[in-house]
């Protein structure tokens, strides 16, 4: 099962705080729900262990997350691999900061995934829907705190 | 004939069915039994780097955790054994656990075996596999390309095999013809769905060398065969037991990985091991159906007669081949090309193609519903080009009942046939021409009514075994019977085949109560068991009663022959001066001298006076091989209304005509028909396996494949024509696959025929109103194809 | 973690030491040796696990055994204490099984179905199996059966009041 | 399938549930036909369950002043049954009828299906229709939450974790309305590729009141606004027509191997306008 989304959300802050909160994992991870925990390997590899799923719907994904691409204050490039018992899930991701303002930035966000095994097999109805309202309340969330962060 | 011969009787296994005493492969219990789960791959195509089993051992309840590297020097690989020749077939070697790549999503990986079902499948979780993912390719015509990812090193774009089959001249014939149509068909791949799920248990006596395998199988005897190969186990230390079987539907014919591995276990551990599959595990790792893309032609004169008809299939084969793969898509498959149809020219090409997907074998029907499919869909189209009326067009073509035996182009003979006759009583049952008004009037009020009429004839009763070795299959198709009378005069029938819903245990034992004239409660069939049963080559390719049935009939006559020897003897008369009556030998012209069978019976078996030269007993063994196979037909007729507005297909009425020879049980045939066609229908409307282009199987539950349900199906009207066969001594042909043979195309045709006035010309099977109604939308844009 | 429950089944009361994850059907088929209780999918699609609970047919691979502690379970084996039930007779009669393992669950679903509804249409009949699949029978002769069981239970009852 | 290990209490009242609940990664069970094939998938693995279904104080069908309440724990099959149901809400007789099958509906709730939020269930949509409202219960009290507020996304409601939903409120409907409910069903699972329900009132053969909702098209059910537009009308087809094409302007439709976008957008209309049609017709 493939899934790709994609958003743009403005946000009220300069572009440098933007980029800044961007390459905090500790701030991304805290925008991003159920994690459960974030360990940095280096400055572009981390561990991730995050539930995925809403409702009664959850599986527990053990993720390794790569940046690259980076080119500080426009754009990086993330991808995710991520493995769950019988299940297993790719995403690639990419961002894009455009300064609208002193005071506004647009986010462009695009994601792409790819999901293998028993959540493609018999999850695929349950959590297609799932992973886009994540997906975008992920970005959502992150926009609204880097606003309300700056106030 | 006797006096059951064509009754209806109720059968005789259902009792134990119906009070739920009836013992499935998963109702084996054992002293001491332990659970196997198997882990599959999560990718459809990948190399694994890492299998790490550690945590998995050490959890709860676990005794055993095996994977690949354990497994692979002690076992052998799972056999394919149909090696078609002449097509340079090339069957790279199928791991019973994958240890360097995986090569469809449900590729075994390890098998875990534990104290109970919970903790071996708990201990799953704590496996821990490292993949490479590689690229994916599910489509066989993709798959068949240069530059597609490649799944086996041996085997270049994927193509397993490339097999011809040709008769007269196609291709002058369509140089020369002044018609011509052709489709590309996708016959999509389908879940076979046996209600029971697949299962083993194996029990290993290590002071005996013994070892024990309960099994879901459509033929213990092949079973035992192909494990003797994978396990390295001689042959007569394996017993393999096929106890209540829950459908196969030729799911439950090949030899699989997990049964081996089951046996490996419990051979290694001395411990009995139990694996059953769940419906989603099956959906994954029991073999698929079809799956064939196709170009196809048909071509002929102006006024309708047919002259050539050329075919290129990519048949997929999935990750592996399986036991009879290669045999589908080619020797039942493009041999039958011609159907019922004097077709002179025939060129066909077939390709098999790995594909990562899950292994594709024989389901219901195997082939023969692809080849009518194909022939009934291009039939149609040239009748449409023509601008004459498909039935008329049908009759036109149809094998004439006085040309039989009949070799069609391809090379096979027909064995008998009256297609006529069978397409004359469908047709009046309807009253075509009645319909075909009330069509024309509906179309005026903008209702939209279809007829689709199939007349088809397919190839069944497997053997003989001459040429099963010809076309390169790996076993006999005789079948085999003991008949044995015990000395109060009941009687046990010991059969080859492993019947599992086709109701031979009561079909059987009408034939022999008939051949004794005892009560039929005197007589019992056994199967199932290869300890107890003669060497069978199993329940499938409607074989059974045309091939055991006769095996049965025969040992019984053989029966009778020496118990008629004894009678004479003790009556002391001239056994040509005997009559059989009343289920007795009479001295003619003396009524009171007489031997019952039942004092026969008893006098064989205490062998106190028996002629001399006579051994004691009254026992015989058939093995027998037909002449050639049986070719049962007939014809189908569906009437649909589809609306337009929803893409929604309501079926109207539905007639089968089939002829299978004489019936010994009418209503059993009647109950193979119905759901034979049900079958069909499933995959006219709604069945089809759905994967995503990584190889992710997205029909993965009962939530996604459409199994027919009882309100989404319409009534059958069942009738029949009868002629019997020359080619065994009951006369009969099979009839457990014609209804899914003839039924798609008889729906198919109908729907399109509905659309024909919106300019819809083809659709791919399921007409799902998903699809009905985009190919309305697109026909009404002028775009339909 | 285990816990003991009590379970009547087939009119006796059986006390069963389950996991909380225990399935009813696994509970029946493997504690309690009633393996005329089958399973067939995992997404209480299929129906051959079908089960009367308090006289409900339900799906016993889609309740916990923990959940419907202390209630009253009938199983296939149970449903008639002597001879066949005229549902289980008009299975036979009318060939409305082929290889049997959805026959246990269709033969409890019609049970509730005919109780609900003593004289069902064809139409009824199906709507009411859409909870049971079967591959062999193409379904026609179980609607004849229950159809035909309908009408043996509505004379039975009949009978039993003219009596 | 065999669900991953958990603990299970058997509440023995809604206290003791709601007390239960505090516990982390804890879920309800009431009837279970929703959760139990996810727990078996484990594509759920609470560690704890808490099983409300045998509540007695949960279950029952009373009419109250302003119309019907309905416990949670009611099971589809006693909604069939309801004498007070039949009369009062048709609607949801009608739909029950075709949720699930006989087995399923004689253990699932109306109160945990709606609470599993399926968002190709046929129930919420008729909440929204009627516009329901649904108590929630923690060990802090009670709150009231308008179905047309409570769900919020695929499997998502409003519903705290520490929440149960123990009551649907049903308010009477107005006088001379009639509801209808139309749906297409996906082949294998039976739930909606699209379902709609229909709330419609006339006075004097003018439509006072219209209400639309949608189940199955995108990933929560919803109330259309195009409805009010029937309103003032006569009810007649190309009012309706128009209502419904209106109905599913700009909705991203669900598209999946059962069917595209446009498919289930165009069932929609079809779905809209039969199930007003149907509603008009019964509004007398």
């Amino acid at each position: 099962m493939r899934v790709e989304f994609s958003g743009a959300p403005e946000i009220a802050a300069p572009v440098e705080l933007v980029w800044e909160r961007l390459m905090d994992h500790k701030f991304v991870a805290s925008c991003a729900p159920a994690v459960e925990s974030v360990e940095a390997v280096d400055d572009t590899h981390f561990k991730v262990v995050s539930a995925f799923g809403v409702g009664s719907v959850k599986l527990q994904f053990a993720l390794n997350v790569e940046l690259s691409d980076i080119q500080p204050p426009r754009s990086a490039r993330m991808s995710v691999q991520g493995n769950a018992p019988g299940s297993a899930m790719h995403a690639e991701s990419t961002v894009e900061l455009e300064p609208l303002g002193p005071d506004r930035t647009r986010l462009k966000w695009t994601a792409s995934s790819d999901v293998h095994g028993r959540v493609a097999t018999v999850g695929a109805r349950l959590l297609k829907g799932a992973a886009k309202k994540i997906t975008e309340g992920f970005w959502k969330k992150f926009a609204r705190r880097v606003g309300t962060a700056r106030k | 004939m006797g006096t059951l011969f064509g009754s209806g009787i109720k059968r005789r296994e259902d009792p134990r069915l119906i009070t739920g005493h009836a013992t499935y492969t998963d109702d084996v219990k054992l002293p001491g039994l332990t659970y196997a789960a198997i882990l599959r791959s999560t990718y459809a195509h990948a190399r694994l780097k890492k299998v790490n089993v550690a945590r998995a051992k050490k959890a709860p309840g676990v005794v055993a955790v095996y994977t690949g590297a354990d497994v692979k020097e002690r076992v052998n690989p799972v056999p394919c054994a149909w090696n078609v020749p002449n097509c340079d077939l090339k069957t790279p070697p199928h791991p019973l656990l994958a240890h360097e790549k995986v090569r469809y999503a449900g590729d075994g990986i390890a098998m875990v075996v534990a104290e109970s079902r919970e903790e071996a499948r708990d201990a799953l979780d704590l496996i821990d596999v490292e993949y490479e993912p590689l690229p994916a390719v599910v489509d066989p015509e993709m798959a068949a390309q240069p530059k597609a990812p490649q799944l086996h090193a041996e085997v270049p774009s994927n193509v397993a095999f490339t097999w011809n089959v040709a008769g007269g001249d196609a291709d002058k014939a369509f140089a020369e013809a002044a018609v011509k149509v052709d489709l590309r068909i996708v016959q999509q791949r389908l879940q076979p769905t046996a209600m029971e799920p697949r299962a083993a248990v194996a029990s290993f006596n290590p002071g005996a060398g013994q070892l024990t395998l309960w099994v879901t199988s459509q033929n213990p005897h092949i079973h035992r065969f192909l494990c003797s190969v994978m396990l390295k186990v001689p042959e007569h230390r394996i017993r393999v037991i096929a106890p209540e079987v829950g459908g196969g539907f030729g799911s439950k014919i090949p030899a699989y990985a997990d049964e081996a591995l089951v046996c490996f276990a419990a051979m290694d551990l001395k411990r009995p091991v139990k694996w059953t599959e769940d419906r989603s595990e099956n959906y994954k790792a029991t073999i698929h159906g079809r799956d064939h893309v196709e170009y196809v032609e048909l071509c002929g004169t102006k006024d309708g007669a047919i002259t050539g008809l050329r075919a290129k299939v990519y048949a997929g084969l999935g990750g592996y081949a399986s036991t009879a793969a290669p045999g589908i898509p080619t020797i039942l498959h493009g041999l039958m090309y011609s159907g019922p149809y004097t077709i002179p020219n025939v060129k066909g090409t077939v390709y098999g193609v790995y594909t990562t997907t899950t292994p594709v074998d024989a389901y219901r029907g195997a082939g023969r519903p692809e080849a009518t499919y194909l022939l009934e869909r291009l039939v149609n189209l040239y009748a449409r080009k023509i601008g004459m009326d498909p039935v008329e067009l049908r009759r036109k073509n149809l094998i004439a009942k006085d040309k039989f035996p009949y070799t069609v182009a391809t090379g096979i003979t027909y064995d008998s046939g009256d297609y006529q006759a069978a397409l004359d009583k469908a047709l009046s049952i309807l009253d075509y021409q009645a319909f075909r008004a009330e069509q024309a009037k509906a179309r005026k009020q903008g209702r939209y009514l279809g007829v689709g009429v199939t007349t088809y004839c397919e190839i069944c009763g497997l053997g003989p075994s001459q040429v099963a070795g010809a076309v390169g299959f790996g076993g006999g198709l005789y079948d085999s019977a003991i008949v044995r009378v015990y000395p109060t005069g009941v009687v046990r029938a010991y059969i080859g085949g492993k019947p599992h819903g086709q109701g031979e245990e009561t079909t059987f034992a009408q034939i022999v109560a008939d051949e004794f004239g005892i009560p039929i409660e005197n007589v019992e069939i056994v199967a199932g068991d290869t300890e107890a049963t003669p060497q069978g080559w199993g329940t499938y390719g409607s074989r059974t009663t045309a091939v055991c049935g006769s095996a049965v009939k025969i040992a019984a006559q053989r029966v009778k022959e020496k118990a008629k020897k004894l009678a004479a003897h003790l009556l002391e008369a001239n056994e040509a001066d005997l009559e059989w009556r009343d289920g007795k030998f009479v001295v003619r012209g003396s009524p009171d001298q007489a031997k019952s069978f039942a004092d026969l019976a008893l006098m064989a078996n205490v062998a106190w006076n028996m002629p001399a030269g006579t051994e004691p007993g009254l026992e015989a063994t058939a093995f027998f091989d037909p002449s050639n196979f049986v070719f049962p037909f007939g014809a189908h007729i569906c009437t649909v209304e589809v609306v337009v507005e929803t893409g929604q297909v309501k079926i109207l009425r539905y007639i089968a005509v089939d002829d299978c020879g004489p019936q010994i049980n009418p209503m059993i045939v009647e109950g193979q028909v119905h759901g034979g066609v049900v079958q069909g229908v499933g995959e006219a409307l709604q069945e089809i396996a759905v994967y995503d282009e990584d190889g992710q199987l997205l029909t993965g539950t009962m939530m996604d494949y459409a199994v027919p349900k009882a309100s989404q199906m319409p009534k059958i009207e069942t009738a029949h024509t009868v002629t019997p066969t020359p080619v065994n001594p009951l006369g009969v042909k099979g009839i457990g696959e014609t209804g899914t043979i003839a039924s798609p195309p008889t729906v198919v045709n109908a729907v399109l025929d509905a659309l024909a006035p919106l300019g819809v010309v083809h659709l791919d099977k399921p007409l799902t109103p998903a699809r009905v109604w985009a190919a309305i939308q697109n026909g009404k844009k002028g775009g339909a194809r | 973690m285990k816990q003991s429950i009590t379970l009547t089944v087939n009119g006796t009361d059986r006390a069963v030491n389950v996991e909380s994850r225990a399935l009813l059907a696994y509970v029946l088929r493997d504690q309690l040796d009633l393996t005329g209780t089958h399973v067939g999918c995992d997404t209480s699609q299929c129906g051959a696990c079908t089960v009367l609970l308090d006289g409900h047919a339900v799906k016993s691979c889609t309740l916990l055994a923990v959940q419907v502690e202390g209630r009253a379970i009938t199983t296939i084996e149970g449903l008639s204490a002597d001879g066949l039930h005229p549902v289980q007779q008009a299975f036979w009669e009318k060939h409305g099984l082929q290889c049997g393992f959805c026959t246990p669950g269709m033969i409890l679903t019609a049970v509730d179905l005919l109780s609900q509804n003593p004289d069902p249409s064809e139409a009824e009949i199906r709507h009411g199996l859409e909870g049971n699949y079967c591959r062999c029978t193409g379904y026609q002769n179980i609607v004849a059966a229950i159809g035909a069981a309908a009408a043996a239970l509505r004379s039975g009852k009949r009978a039993g009041a003219a009596a | 399938m065999i669900p991953a290990a958990f603990e299970y209490t058997r509440a023995r009242s809604v206290a003791d549930a709601l007390k239960a609940l505090g516990a982390r990664n804890t879920k309800v069970l009431c009837g279970g036909q929703s959760l139990i094939p996810l727990l078996r998938f484990r594509l759920a693995e609470p560690k704890r369950l808490v099983g409300i279904g045998h509540l007695s104080q949960l279950k029952g069908i009373t009419r109250t002043k302003g119309g019907v309440r309905i416990g949670a724990a009611t099971t589809y099959r006693e909604l069939l049954e309801s004498k007070v149901l039949q009369s009062d809400f048709p609607l949801i007789g009608e739909v029950t009828a075709h949720i699930g099958d006989l087995q399923v509906r004689n253990v699932g709730t109306i109160g945990g299906g709606l609470a599993h939020a399926d968002p190709a269930a046929d129930m919420p949509a008729v909440m929204l229709a009627l516009d329901a409202k649904f108590q929630l219960q923690s060990a802090k009290g009670k709150r009231t939450v308008a179905a047309r507020e409570f769900f919020r996304g695929p499997f998502s409601t409003a519903m705290k974790p520490t929440e149960l939903l123990t009551e649907i409120q049903l308010p009477a409907l107005p006088a001379n309305a009639g509801t209808a409910y139309a749906d297409f069903e996906q082949l294998a699972s039976g739930y909606a590729l699209v379902g709609a329900a229909a709330v419609v009132a006339r006075s004097q053969g003018s439509v006072t009141q219209a209400t639309l909702a949608f189940t199955g098209l995108s990933d929560t059910p919803f109330l259309a606004k195009s409805a009010g537009e029937l309103i003032g009308t006569k009810g007649d087809a190309q009012a309706i027509t128009r209502v419904a094409e209106g109905a599913v302007e700009g909705v991203e439709a669900n598209d999946d191997i059962h069917a595209s976008s446009a498919y289930r957008l165009h069932l929609a209309k079809v779905a809209a306008r039969r199930a007003l049609t149907e509603a008009v017709e019964r509004a007398k």
